[in-house]
């Protein structure tokens, strides 16, 4: 095994948190860490372990089929109420998106510390205001965010591009929602 | 949207639905349950039916309950024109027409129907932590940063110099320098002045033929021996004007 | 690869802990544990990475000749400042001097840093005490010193004579002088 990929695969086994290649190359010599990198994950395929990446960043991860063995020593991570789920959702497949776009969409406020669990969580984070009038906080989603789900970028969110296409994913025309929202108002 | 539950939720019940307002996150969400009862498409669903399912629905709620939540009664309302506007003779200025309106209450279940589905597929994805796992126990990376002094041999070669030239001990010394000291002056002037009968230029006091360097000194000196020996009563001294020549004699007596 | 030692690679992979073969069994399907670990030790032979036991207890650990990557030093050149490189004099050519005595000859005091930055640096050890009242301590330069300044030996220290011929030992630009005295001062 090549020196250079033996280095490569070290820094990511001992890494706590995934890497791109830019801070693989902070530990590793001179070398082309991008090749370096498609040619260890070629390595582990079919593996138990597999070595991915997420949103420009490498790790190491179990290999999902083996699931059902490691799941009985790991608690079930905490599972998110409806609402928190599908403003994730919104979040993810509109991003930036503001509170009142969220809103808007599923027809209904967002209770206090839906956001916030999302937050705590590390998938969404503030992403600047948008321009617009009353300068509307905009919401984004993290690196977590792609890590946790598996998600190499946004461009893999399931069925992403069937949704744009059906033109699910425009921007939303205010004045057509207002007309059913009127006592969502009083928040934003 | 939820209130108190006292248990009403169970007392009636349509096939699929539960008669309550606390399982609903919001009108939209019973909307596009109603929606999905009638088990076709979204796009294929008859809004009329809806906008019936929907009332009928609040209306057995409201006989149950009477606090039902703003939101739903204000979709309620709105949905009774939308009905009444889809049922009446087509009036063309009306605008929104009310077949734009019954589209975009689709578009909207549409919507909200698939961000419900985006979600429900993200979280049924393999996720970090619950079905594939990192490494149970890295390592960890450090990244040390450490300072690499520089210095060249010049540098400590001109340090000890600089502080050996710092803390030489200083002491003085002084050239010799030709001088007539204010002494030899006096003495001088007291001689040269028994000589001189009357007014005399203070300068024919001063030695000849020396260098400038030792005339000036001796003009200098001169000058304040005159001073002085004025101070002392012994020679008088007068200038007509300012840079006039200062002229002195003997005093009388 | 084997699904049983994918079973048992993901396992060890996920684990926090190293694993007896017991507690691998109690997650993997039937087979013999033992021989997959052997075999999949096997297979790391050379990798980054190793599968090692200790005690009984299996686990994946960087290779130890890779484990200078996981630390990784990162040098940043700074220079001495003004103090540090005539205190860093004073010890060369009065060899082995008090800290009082390094003073008394720079005719400053130095600061607590300055005499840790050659330390630091490699230049400096201490060497002892010096055997009058308060058993100061000796400061001395090191081998490292003598190859950083190109020194085959400490007499090959220019002498004064060589300074004053070099122009070093000349009167100072007082103004100069105080300019880079200030610009030390917030260096040490």
């Amino acid at each position: 095994m090549d020196e250079f990929v033996r280095a490569i695969e070290a820094v990511l086994f001992a890494s706590s948190e995934p890497l791109s290649p830019d801070e693989i190359a902070l530990h590793v010599c001179d070398g082309d860490v991008a090749a370096g990198l498609c040619s260890l994950a070629e390595r582990y395929v079919g593996h138990g372990i597999e070595l991915v990446e997420r949103g420009g960043r490498w790790h190491f991860q179990t290999a999902p089929d083996l699931a059902h063995l490691l799941r009985r020593t790991r608690e079930e991570p905490r599972r998110l109420s409806r609402a928190a789920t599908e403003c994730l959702a919104i979040i993810a497949y509109h991003e930036p998106a503001t509170r009142a776009e969220i809103e808007a969409i599923r027809g209904v406020q967002i209770s206090k510390g839906t956001l916030d669990v999302l937050m705590e969580a590390g998938w969404v984070r503030t992403a600047g205001r948008r321009e617009s009038p009353g300068r509307p906080l905009l919401y984004a989603t993290t690196a977590a965010f792609l890590t946790h789900f598996g998600l190499s970028s946004r461009r893999d969110l399931p069925g992403i591009d069937d949704l744009r296409a059906a033109g699910l994913l425009d921007p939303l025309d205010e004045t057509a929602l207002t007309l059913e929202l009127e006592s969502d108002r009083d928040e934003d | 949207m939820n209130g108190d539950d006292d248990g009403f939720g169970a007392a009636a019940g349509g096939e699929a639905l539960t008669l309550s307002l606390d399982g609903w996150e919001g009108p939209l969400d019973l909307l596009l349950t109603l929606a999905r009862s009638q088990k076709v498409d979204l796009r294929e669903i008859s809004i009329l039916a809806l906008v019936e399912q929907y009332l009928a629905y609040l209306d057995d709620v409201r006989t149950l309950r009477l606090e039902i939540a703003a939101d739903y009664l204000v979709m309620a309302a709105w949905l009774a024109y939308l009905k009444s506007c889809l049922l009446l003779p087509k009036d063309e200025t009306i605008d929104p027409s009310p077949e734009e309106l019954a589209l975009r209450l689709q578009l909207r279940l549409q919507r909200l129907d698939a961000m419900r589905e985006a979600g429900a597929r993200l979280m049924g994805r393999d996720r970090l932590g619950r079905d594939v796992f990192a490494r149970g126990a890295p390592e960890g990376l450090r990244l040390v940063r450490d300072t690499a002094w520089q210095a060249t041999a010049f540098e400590l070669f001109a340090a000890f110099g600089r502080v050996r030239a710092r803390t030489q001990p200083a002491f003085h010394v002084v050239a010799h320098r030709a001088v007539m000291t204010l002494d030899d002056a006096i003495d001088r002037v007291s001689r040269l002045l028994g000589t001189a009968l009357d007014w005399t230029d203070l300068e024919a006091f001063l030695p000849a033929g020396t260098d400038s360097a030792y005339a000036k000194s001796a003009l200098a000196s001169s000058f304040v021996a005159a001073l002085e020996l004025a101070r002392q009563g012994r020679l008088e001294l007068v200038q007509d004007e300012p840079f006039a020549p200062l002229r002195l004699r003997q005093r009388a007596n």
